[in-house]
């Protein structure tokens, strides 16, 4: 069962091999998993969006959509067919090109980074040497077309949400580049699928505590990435109405609301082969632990979403700099303390530090007092 | 007890008196500045008398110090207290104090009173210094300072045109004679190769050899020049016309210098340096002739005059010529004897004058008469003192006169003696004259009333009357000449026996004198007009005074101002002329150098400027300012540093 | 095989083609925004052009870091500073012709420069492939001094710009 | 890497680097000026890179370099940026040829 989805494969091209010249068939395998991610992607993203509606329905005590199908569950056919039928409205002094490039570069780098996510075992798409970099990379592009959405719909509202959300992707991306670094030392290689491989035998890196620091710092800044409440200030519905996709509507409002959701999974993806030992697990097939692990940690999602409320902009930006940050680098101490003792003496001089340290960091945090503001009464 | 190194003092009370007076005498002594000479005068009394007597007892004093060093030279000057300088010392400090006391009460009253005194003091000062310098240079600086009193004191009333004239002139005359008298000083030391007056003596009466290596010529020459100083200071026949006229200063004045004191000082010259005279015999008798010319000269002079005071200084003149003829005929003593004895009774014949015009207000003896009532004293000292002037024996001018007269007459100087003998009748004459119009006869002058002066100015005069009788005693034969031993017991000279035919012809002549003058002018008074008519020219050369004044001023003045005038033209011609073209030569060449100085320099630097600033002008446009500017320069000149290097092209 | 390799080959070439297209975009465009966004893409392209290398790491740095970090704080000062820039400004000032003149010069000497120079290939290094760890012990090892030399610069830089960039709190 | 003769590969990096100078001497506003210094440290980038995969002797010397040419543009871009804002406070203009007041 394991790996069912591989054979399969190898059988379809064995299937195309007998008639095709060889490198025609390695195009082929390129296409089939091209295919597969670009057909996954949507269809995850289509049942994410039912999930999270069923679940904070839950939450709120109620019934989430019902109606359209059993349970509800054709609802994210007509929302898709809704955004299809949709006006399509371009602003008419904003700047054409760039409002229609923004959708395309906002779901191009979310499909890209499936690249790398490894579903099962030998089941990544190309387990690239430089795999957790490039999904490092791929995702702070993201930041780029918020920049183009928010720009090209030239109005005030828009372009304060960009600014805000550029600024709030590109604080919480150096946590989460830190957060990773830890496990990079000790799996001793950038690619995921050596990742994975480091973690098999319930050796999970999240069942040590730099693994644990690092997995919750990780998982922090995975919400704030892809812009999920309780950190979604910038298209807070109460202050900014739609945040930087306020001006699209149809279909391309459509792409950034199926690029939010596919950045959700792989984030979760990513968290999962990092620090919960990815496809790996006791009995059941590679991929169903993969997928089990990733939506777990999505109904985490949605629960917050149920539960916090909305982050203030600076507590926001005080909380990636003055607190993950440091949190991060004595993170990375730990882990160099780690490896050369881990087991009980480990845990517990490394819990030790990371515990003193978060004390000692909330205690600097002095709660911010904005400026007393001195109002000079006019002569 | 008075040591002979006191004798320094004597000199120095009058300097210091001087001192006193002049500086704090106008603004707080006023009128008490007399006492203060008055004392200096009676201290140095003190002081010179007890020596006086010890010289007359036979000591001698001299003392020097070293005043300056010039080279391997030294001046030195000091003290020379011999038989001379002694009676002399005597006489000036008693007289000196008598005429002082007289002034006291004379010039009360005048706004100059205590300078008056400083004046006095400081003549003083030199009279006394002169008599004892032992020295050529010692007694021609004490000259000098004479010379300056007299001149100072002749000028005292200043605001008189003809007082300060008369000061001038007389300060002028005496200057002509002193010149000479110092070109004979010094061709006397180049001669002899000193001035101190014993080192002179030692040379001269020495030895016969010593003596032959000195140039004769030249000693006699300076001997002349000597005795030039003694015409001028002692008005003798050419340079006498300033003593007229010096009668213009207030009369204690004309008592003390032009009577006693300071031309005595001209005899004195003569014999202080009677060795030097006595070594060329050949100019005796130049001295000799000058004396009797100016001696009958004087005599004829003041039969005219009718001023009080002018009659008696040509009576002094002539009396001065007596003298010199003296000296001239080796008539030491004589001479000297004279001086002493004139110097009394011709202070008391002043003083006394000069109580009458203070009583009278009145100096021509035209206006007064018959004041012999009001005016007992001064009548009573002024006869007494014109009889000795006269030589009525026993007074004391007899006596010396008749020395002089004996001297003439014992060597052989016919002439000189009958031209005496004249003069002495001429003398009584004018003398009793004088005292007939003023003290005789009727009033002349009704606005005239006259009134007796005061104790303090007749007690000298008594005191002076006094001198004049007693005094010729030590020159008489009665004591046996004992004055002219006494003053010639250094250098011997021919002695002459007392003749009786020298007394009695003296004797004739002063009665014959004062009995004419008594006829013409007690009795019948017109025979004086009808003589001046009969002998018109004659009255009129004496009255005019031989015409002196005009002759020199046509002759001597006159030249002497057009030399100067043609002199000053050229000086003010060429001279200024060239002074004048520097300073328009030198304006010109600051033009020339300004004008260069404006163009070329001020052009080269303005240039410099201008072409400064094109230069920035253009180099300036490089700065744009556009950072881009800067970047394109910079890329292109690398650029064309690429193609240079690698040489591209 | 060889038609792979052509078609990679017009692949790499078309890429630098993009890439100069766009650089000259960067250049020429008269919206500044869009010149951004083409300097991202030219920085891309340079990426793809890494991995034609087998530098993925170089790649994957550069998009992260350059792509990632600088072209978004230009963005940052574009949207501050850009609303006072009507599109009508003209965005190239007098200069540009002896700028070009220059550059085509350069172009031209380096360009032959380039061409006569006989590089030295060495074929050991041609297919030698440079893992990341070789360049983290590199890194560690012979250029441990550039790397904290840089590490110091940039901290030093970056407090520089706050201070500059900060509103000048004081009255 | 033999696919492509490192010639072209030096031909690409030199136009990029021209089009990035033309850049740098043209545009009025600064931020252009940044953009294209950006241009021409990439065009070094690929020089360097290429050079590290054809010639050099240990082949990580290049990649090294990268690094740090990086690290160093992503300092000029802080810096520029960081005085372009106070220029544009205090200066209300960003245009190179407005802020000339070193003209003579």
């Amino acid at each position: 069962m394991d790996q069912l989805f591989v054979n399969l494969k190898a059988w379809f091209l064995n299937l195309l091999g007998l008639f095709l010249p060889d490198w025609l068939v390695m195009l082929a395998s390129i296409v089939v998993s091209g295919v597969v991610i670009l057909c996954l992607g949507p269809f995850i993203m289509m049942y994410l969006t039912l999930l999270e509606r069923k679940v904070i329905g839950r939450i709120q005590n109620r019934y989430g959509p019902n109606r359209v199908g059993p349970w509800g569950l054709l609802q994210p056919v007509a929302d898709g067919i809704k955004m299809f039928t949709k006006e399509d409205i371009i602003p008419a002094y904003g700047d054409k090109l760039i409002h229609l490039l923004a959708p395309i570069v906002i779901v191009v780098p979310a499909l890209m980074v499936f690249l790398v996510v490894p579903f099962g075992r030998n089941m990544t798409a190309v387990d690239l040497s430089i795999g957790a970099l490039y999904f490092l990379a791929i995702s702070s592009i993201t930041t780029f077309p918020i920049f183009m959405g928010s720009w090209a719909s030239r109005n005030k509202y828009s372009m304060l949400a960009g600014m805000r959300t550029a600024a709030q992707m590109v604080s919480y991306e150096i946590p989460m580049t830190l957060a990773i670094v830890p496990v990079i030392m000790m799996s001793q290689s950038l690619s995921t699928g050596a990742i994975v491989a480091a973690q098999n035998g319930l050796k999970w890196f999240v069942f040590t505590p730099w693994g644990l620091v690092g997995f919750l710092i990780f998982f922090f800044c995975a919400i704030v990435e892809c812009n999920r409440p309780p950190f979604d200030l910038p298209e807070a519905e109460s202050e900014l109405i739609a945040g930087f996709h306020t001006e699209y509507s149809g279909m391309k409002f459509a792409f950034f609301y199926m690029a939010e959701y596919m950045n959700a999974f792989t984030l979760a993806a990513i968290a999962v082969t990092l620090f919960l030992g990815g496809w790996q697990g006791p009995l059941f097939p590679s991929w169903l632990w993969f997928f089990g692990k990733t939506f777990a940690l999505i109904f985490m999602m949605i629960w917050f979403r149920g539960t916090f409320p909305r982050f203030r902009v600076d507590q926001l930006m005080g909380f990636a700099w003055k607190f993950l940050l440091p949190m991060t680098l004595v993170n990375i101490l730990v882990t160099g303390f780690w490896h050369f003792n881990p087991g009980a003496v480990g845990w517990g001089v490394s819990g030790a530090v990371l515990v003193g340290f978060f004390f000692a960091i909330t205690a600097l945090n002095r709660p911010f007092v904005p400026e007393k503001r001195i109002y000079e009464l006019a002569e | 007890m008075v040591t002979a190194d006191w004798i320094y003092l004597v000199p120095l009370f009058p300097l210091m008196a001087f001192v006193v007076n002049l500086l704090w005498g106008a603004r707080f002594l006023k009128n008490k500045a007399a006492w203060v000479s008055i004392a200096a005068s009676v201290a140095a009394c003190a002081v010179a008398l007890p020596i006086c007597v010890k010289v007359f007892g036979g000591a001698r004093f001299s003392n020097e110090f070293v005043w300056l060093t010039i080279g391997s030279g030294t001046l030195r000057f000091g003290y020379l207290v011999d038989p001379l300088s002694a009676s002399l010392l005597s006489m000036v400090t008693i007289v000196g104090t008598l005429i002082q006391i007289y002034a006291a009460g004379y010039m009360a009253g005048d706004p100059r009173f205590s300078r008056f005194f400083a004046y006095v003091s400081l003549f003083m000062f030199a009279m006394l210094t002169l008599t004892i310098a032992n020295n050529f240079i010692l007694f021609f600086m004490a000259w000098e300072i004479m010379g300056l009193c007299s001149y100072l004191l002749i000028g005292f009333y200043f605001e008189k045109t003809s007082a300060a004239k008369a000061g001038f002139k007389a300060f002028l005359t005496t200057r002509v004679g002193d010149v000479g008298f110092l070109i004979g000083m010094l061709t006397l030391f180049a001669t002899l190769g000193t001035l101190d007056f014993s080192e002179i003596n030692s040379l001269l009466t020495g030895t016969s050899q010593a003596r032959l290596g000195i140039n004769t010529g030249l000693l006699a020459m300076s001997a002349l020049c000597i005795f030039c100083g003694t015409i001028g200071k002692s008005a003798q026949f050419p340079l006498h016309v300033w003593l007229p006229d010096a009668m213009e200063g207030p009369t204690p004045v004309s008592a003390l210098i032009h009577a006693a004191t300071m031309v005595a000082a001209g005899v004195f010259l003569i014999a202080r340096s009677f060795v030097i005279f006595m070594a060329v015999p050949g100019t005796m008798p130049v001295v000799t002739t000058i004396g009797c010319v100016t001696a009958f000269m004087a005599a004829f002079i003041a039969l005219t005059q009718t001023d009080i005071k002018r009659i008696l200084a040509y009576s002094t003149i002539s009396q001065l010529g007596y003298m010199v003829t003296a000296l001239g005929m080796q008539g030491l003593g004589a001479g000297t004897f004279h001086l002493i004895t004139h110097a009394f009774f011709k202070a008391l014949l002043f003083l006394a004058a000069g109580s009458v015009i203070h009583g009278t207000h009145v100096q021509d003896i035209r206006q007064m008469g018959g004041l012999f009532k009001k005016m007992p004293h001064t009548a009573l000292t002024f006869i007494i003192a014109s009889l000795a002037l006269a030589g009525v024996p026993p007074l004391s001018g007899f006596w010396s006169k008749d020395e002089i007269l004996l001297t003439a007459f014992a060597s052989g100087h016919s002439l000189v003696f009958w031209t005496l003998l004249l003069t002495a009748f001429m003398t009584a004459f004018y003398m009793f004259r004088l005292v007939f119009m003023t003290f005789f006869g009727k009033a002349r002058d009704p606005k005239v009333h006259a009134h007796e002066s005061p104790a303090l100015m007749t007690l000298p005069l008594w005191a002076l009357a006094v001198g004049a009788i007693l005094l010729g005693i030590p020159g008489s034969p009665m004591t046996h000449h004992w004055f002219q031993r006494f003053l010639a017991h250094a250098i011997h000279h021919p002695e002459y026996h007392p003749s009786t035919f020298v007394m009695t012809c003296s004797v004739v002549a002063a009665i014959s004198g004062i009995a004419l003058a008594g006829i013409i002018y007690l009795k019948n008074i017109h025979w004086a007009e009808a003589i001046a008519k009969t002998f018109r020219p004659l009255y009129q050369l004496s009255f005019n005074k031989f015409y002196f004044d005009e002759i020199y001023s046509r002759y001597i003045i006159r030249p002497f101002n057009a030399v100067g005038a043609i002199f000053f033209k050229f000086d003010a011609s060429i001279i200024d002329g060239a002074v004048n073209g520097a300073g328009t030569g030198s304006l010109w060449i600051g033009a020339v150098k300004n004008w260069i100085d404006q163009h070329i320099v001020d052009g080269l630097v303005n240039f410099m400027g201008t072409f400064t600033r094109l230069l920035n002008s253009i180099v300036k446009r490089l700065q744009t300012g556009f950072v881009q500017n800067y970047l394109l320069i910079a890329f292109l000149s690398f650029l064309v540093f690429i193609i240079w290097e690698l040489k591209l092209i | 095989m060889d038609l792979l390799q052509l078609a990679i080959k017009t692949g790499i070439y078309t890429l630098m083609a993009g890439t100069l297209v766009f650089a000259l975009g960067v250049v020429m465009l008269k919206n500044l925004f869009h010149a951004a966004l083409s300097l991202a893409a030219v920085l891309i392209g340079t990426a793809i052009l890494y991995l034609v290398f087998h530098a993925e790491f170089m790649a994957a740095a550069q998009i992260l870091l350059y792509v990632g970090a600088v072209i978004t704080v230009i963005i940052f000062a574009i949207m501050l500073t850009e609303h006072i820039a009507e599109r009508s400004i003209i965005q190239r000032n007098k200069q540009s012709l002896p700028a070009l003149l220059g550059v085509l010069a350069l172009l031209v000497l380096i360009g032959k420069v380039l061409l006569k120079t006989p590089w030295p290939v060495n074929p050991s290094t041609l297919d030698a492939r440079v893992s990341v760890s070789d360049l983290g012990v590199a890194l560690m090892g012979a250029y441990v001094f550039p790397f904290e030399v840089i590490s110091i610069l940039l901290v030093g830089a970056l407090i520089g710009a706050v201070v500059i960039a900060r509103k000048d709190s004081r009255p | 890497m033999n696919l492509i003769p490192l010639n072209h590969i030096l031909i690409f990096s030199l136009a990029l680097f021209g089009i990035g100078i033309y850049g740098i001497l043209t545009r009025r506003n600064i931020i252009g000026i940044l953009i294209s210094i950006e241009l021409v440290l990439n065009a070094a980038n690929i020089n360097l890179i290429a050079f590290s995969k054809t010639t050099s002797l240990s082949p990580e010397t290049g990649l090294v370099f990268v690094l740090f040419v990086i690290a160093i543009a992503a300092i000029t871009v802080a810096v520029g940026l960081a005085i372009v804002l106070a220029l544009y406070r205090s200066r209300k203009t960003i245009f190179a040829d407005e802020v000339h007041l070193l003209k003579w």
